[in-house]
């Protein structure tokens, strides 16, 4: 008999796949082709502290291997979260990570306060937010911010606080480093690595926001090395994520050194795709005569 | 639970150059498929995302759309051959809803806005306005002639029946004939005509509307389009809540 | 008539497009697909101050839309290069963009030097590179470093300068601004950004090196965007670069900003694909009734 | 100027199973084609790199490679139709040399490695030695033996034929047998055994090896193997310098 069941930031999932925010609303619609209890966990949608509208449309551009989107945080906000979401979810049979963004880090703590009295089982924070009151660099790419927001933010958060990190830094090893001396519970990466696509015939981006972020499969490699990296250096477990498209690119990240990974993007495709993951991570396990799947978290060896 | 199903393709068929005229076999989806819904299909060719393209007709166990080659992932799926498996999912989304007050309707569409008008065509005896860009890009005008009270075909160019813009012919039939619902669908400039023509006159108007889609079932919130209301009910999903709107719920602003 | 002519850097190229340094070698092999002067340019090999025999293979790992690569610079040095293979290219019809990459700024001055004696149109200089001498961090990912680096070879420099810039920073623009206070006439952009993947049955990084450069299609929104974030902040031209396919990616970095673009990891794919480049550029620029190619260059306009 | 072409599959079937025996249409590729070579093919599927086949036969305007599904690339070869268009680079690299002095020459194939053989075995009478996991994975013997001075098959596990690893039987043979040049491809352990037993006769061979290739034509200097020498000439390209080897240049070092 294998064991699939993984004991995240003292939480114990019934096996290690959870779903990447943004990409899983609050889980109803997903809900409808694969149970939720099929699911260790998943990840809601990201809240603010106020409900936002989200940005113009089209939000979505494809790409090669890939997606950018700029959705711009569209949310009822926390407060409605707490009241009404949450409490609909608390017997889906799946852990609710609960993700918020702010835009200082009051925001950040009064959020952590108010998601901490719901049954959320852990509080994703989204740091690739832009820090108003410092110009509007994202909070994400500078240690020093990113120490001082944890620490704040882990005063007033009673659940596991995970940092999701933003890849589109020079050293993510530095920036997890930060969250972890700052009290972080556990890692997410990685956000998406921002982008642009033009029509070349109109001349303007496709995304009405111009920009986005960039997910899919195209990213993977980057994730990969990113979780990888960030592994060796922190001793609280990752969420890893990053295009996975099957089971087999699971096991991938957690050989790199998730305990946890999230599919995405690649919901879009295959609403099922849990199905086939936890086919393929049992085939594998087999194959390979692996009992525990806690035994292959961080086992890549290099060459 | 709901599930992708991989439908064979029975018949294809190329009626103008571009436009491909597809039909798949599927009893759930055909059974459960409402006027005015799409599908969400996986068309190979690496591309990445499905592509929602609506629901033609359902009928005998099987479902027919059509669509235009557009991109890489149109251009694959062009290239199915009759036999091979195409991995759908759907029937998604809001379609028409027709109501028992619905006693004179007319249905209008612009270009390879028809489509998703025939199988409401057939449920609804409309009076019914098909625009296209030129003669050579009329389609299905015998089809919807034989299921409608009327079928009106105009072109931009003047080239095949009214001249000009389908709105304009709709709106001077308008004139002249009573009317309790209008459902459209095409190209925006057409539908924004729609809608101020209907409003001005006061009739019930849905639209169908056109947005780049991720998931295809309202949990990614890309395909947004914006509301007449404010706040959280400012952006609604064209994927979920329509693609077919009230034109008075929806502003049609970029 | 249409006009391709772009000057870059006070040199005529005859059509905007070049090829990224390390996928086209030193033109000898993809010369007997197309041949040369159908190029505008072409980027050599990477040279460093001396030969180097590079890293073990396997150097190649297929991603998504894109590839990893690590070859760990191999090739017959500098000095070979401005003895012998330089002048044997004299004639070939493009201009020949030669690419240095150092371990020291002394190695990088020397290059600049050596290389300023040879009929090379342009040096580029990579800077992706680890400086030996200050803990082996990368000279692109710090933007004092560039700058000095930069200023420290442009006086050993005879030809024009172009600095190749590395995607894994937190701001390209920082990077970019200090390459061109430092006195670079030129940037290229995007290098590879850092990759991984694992082989899920041996455990092991399939690259022999372990972690290697992504690059095409899927990085080519990443490209676009720093493209464009780099030229609403210089005035010094650019190279744009990074999963170029077809005429239409040609032309969305020329509208991002790029002055001219470089085909790379797309050669592996179609060694002719100049001529579907330069046919689809020709079409593009007909059916919108542009004369002049520089037309093009930056004029996206923001949503 | 060398040009990509597009070569039309006439010919397909699956010996045993997961290997596929392609024959397309290229009169080009046919005449230019020398054993030992390969072709670098756009598979599909959505992967992005060219595979690179060895070229198995080439006669009559066509030209045959064998190949076994191992990810999605081949798997999407695989999947090609008689009559489908398939997008190929080649002949590319250095083949197998013969040579007027090669009166008593020792072919030697492992597994997939058998089929880049069949071209030099037609051109050399030889003596050929094939080794296979199991019977069941047995192939192309009767055409070796059709064209061989002989053929000695051999099975790992003994299911079929020599029990053993083939280098040994090969090694048996050379005891009793003149020999004046190896060819030999398949699995790193065979090479190295085969490379081993020809240095330790002083025998020629020539190894066919295998590397995860970019270009194919030597630009991107992915595809090295380490060679016996220094320096700049440490590194050889396995598409270019190779894919056949004098097995003194190389040492076949991971």
């Amino acid at each position: 008999m294998i064991n699939t069941k993984i004991n995240f930031c003292g939480i114990e999932f019934k096996n290690p796949i959870v779903t990447a925010s943004g990409t899983f609303g609050f889980g109803e619609e997903y809900g409808e082709y694969v149970d939720l209890s099929e699911y260790g966990g998943f990840g809601a949608k990201g809240l603010t502290r106020y409900p936002r509208e989200g940005n113009k449309a089209p939000r979505i551009a494809e790409t090669p291997s890939g997606i950018l989107n700029s959705v711009g945080l569209q949310n009822p906000g926390v407060e409605y979260f707490a009241a009404h979401t949450m409490p609909s979810l608390k017997n889906c049979g799946a852990h609710v990570i609960a993700n918020m963004s702010g835009n200082t880090v009051e925001e950040y703590c009064e959020m952590a306060e108010i998601l901490s009295d719901t049954d959320a089982a852990i509080i994703e924070m989204n740091i690739s937010c832009p820090n108003v009151k410092h110009g509007g660099l994202a909070f994400g790419t500078d240690a020093k911010t990113v120490n001082e927001l944890t620490a704040a933010v882990k005063k007033h958060c009673k659940k596991p606080l995970v940092v999701k990190l933003s890849p589109n830094v020079t050293s993510i090893t530095d920036i997890a480093k930060a969250a972890e001396d700052g009290g972080a519970d556990g890692l997410s990466l990685i956000n998406t690595l921002l982008g642009m696509k033009i029509d070349i015939h109109s001349r303007r981006p496709i995304l009405a926001n111009n920009m986005g972020g960039l997910s899919g499969p195209a990213v993977k490699p980057v994730a990969v090395r990113m979780v990888y990296q960030v592994h060796q250096v922190v001793k609280i477990p990752i969420i890893g994520m990053g295009g996975v498209m099957s089971g087999d690119d699971v096991i991938e990240f957690m050989l790199a050194g998730a305990s946890l990974v999230a599919l995405g993007t690649g919901l879009f495709v295959k609403p099922d795709l849990i199905l086939d993951v936890k086919r393929d991570i049992a085939a594998y396990m087999e194959r390979h005569g692996i009992e525990d799947i806690n035994d292959i978290i961080g086992a890549v060896r290099l060459n | 639970m709901k599930q992708t199903k991989l439908c064979k393709l029975i018949s294809k068929s190329e009626p103008i150059p571009g436009i491909f005229d597809f039909t798949v076999e599927s009893p759930e989806i055909a059974a459960e498929a409402r006027c005015g819904q799409f599908l969400h299909i996986a068309c190979g060719g690496g591309t990445f995302l499905r592509r929602p393209i609506s629901i033609c007709d359902a009928r005998d166990n099987c479902v027919r759309f059509i669509f235009e080659v557009k991109g890489e992932g149109t251009k694959a799926l062009a290239e199915r051959n009759i036999g091979d498996f195409i991995d759908v999912m759907g029937p998604l989304g809001h379609g028409f809803e027709v109501k028992p007050e619905h006693k004179n309707a007319v249905i209008i569409g612009g270009g390879i806005g028809v489509f998703p008008l025939f199988l409401l065509a057939k449920q609804v005896k409309s009076d019914v306005f098909l625009g296209f860009r030129g003669k050579d890009r009329v389609v299905m005008e015998d089809e919807f002639a034989s299921v409608a009270k009327s079928v009106t075909v105009g072109t931009d160019d003047g080239s095949y029946g009214y001249k000009g813009y389908i709105a304009s012919a709709m709106d001077e039939y308008l004139d002249k004939n009573p009317c309790d619902v209008i459902f459209a669908c095409g190209p925006k400039p057409m539908l924004k005509a729609v809608k101020a023509i209907a409003e001005r006159r006061g009739i019930e108007c849905q639209l169908s509307l056109e947005q780049r889609m991720g998931c295809g079932i309202g949990a990614c919130l890309v395909c947004t389009c914006e509301s007449t209301k404010d706040g959280m009910d400012k952006q609604l999903r064209v994927c979920k809540n329509g693609p077919v709107f009230d034109s008075r719920e929806v502003t049609l602003n970029d």
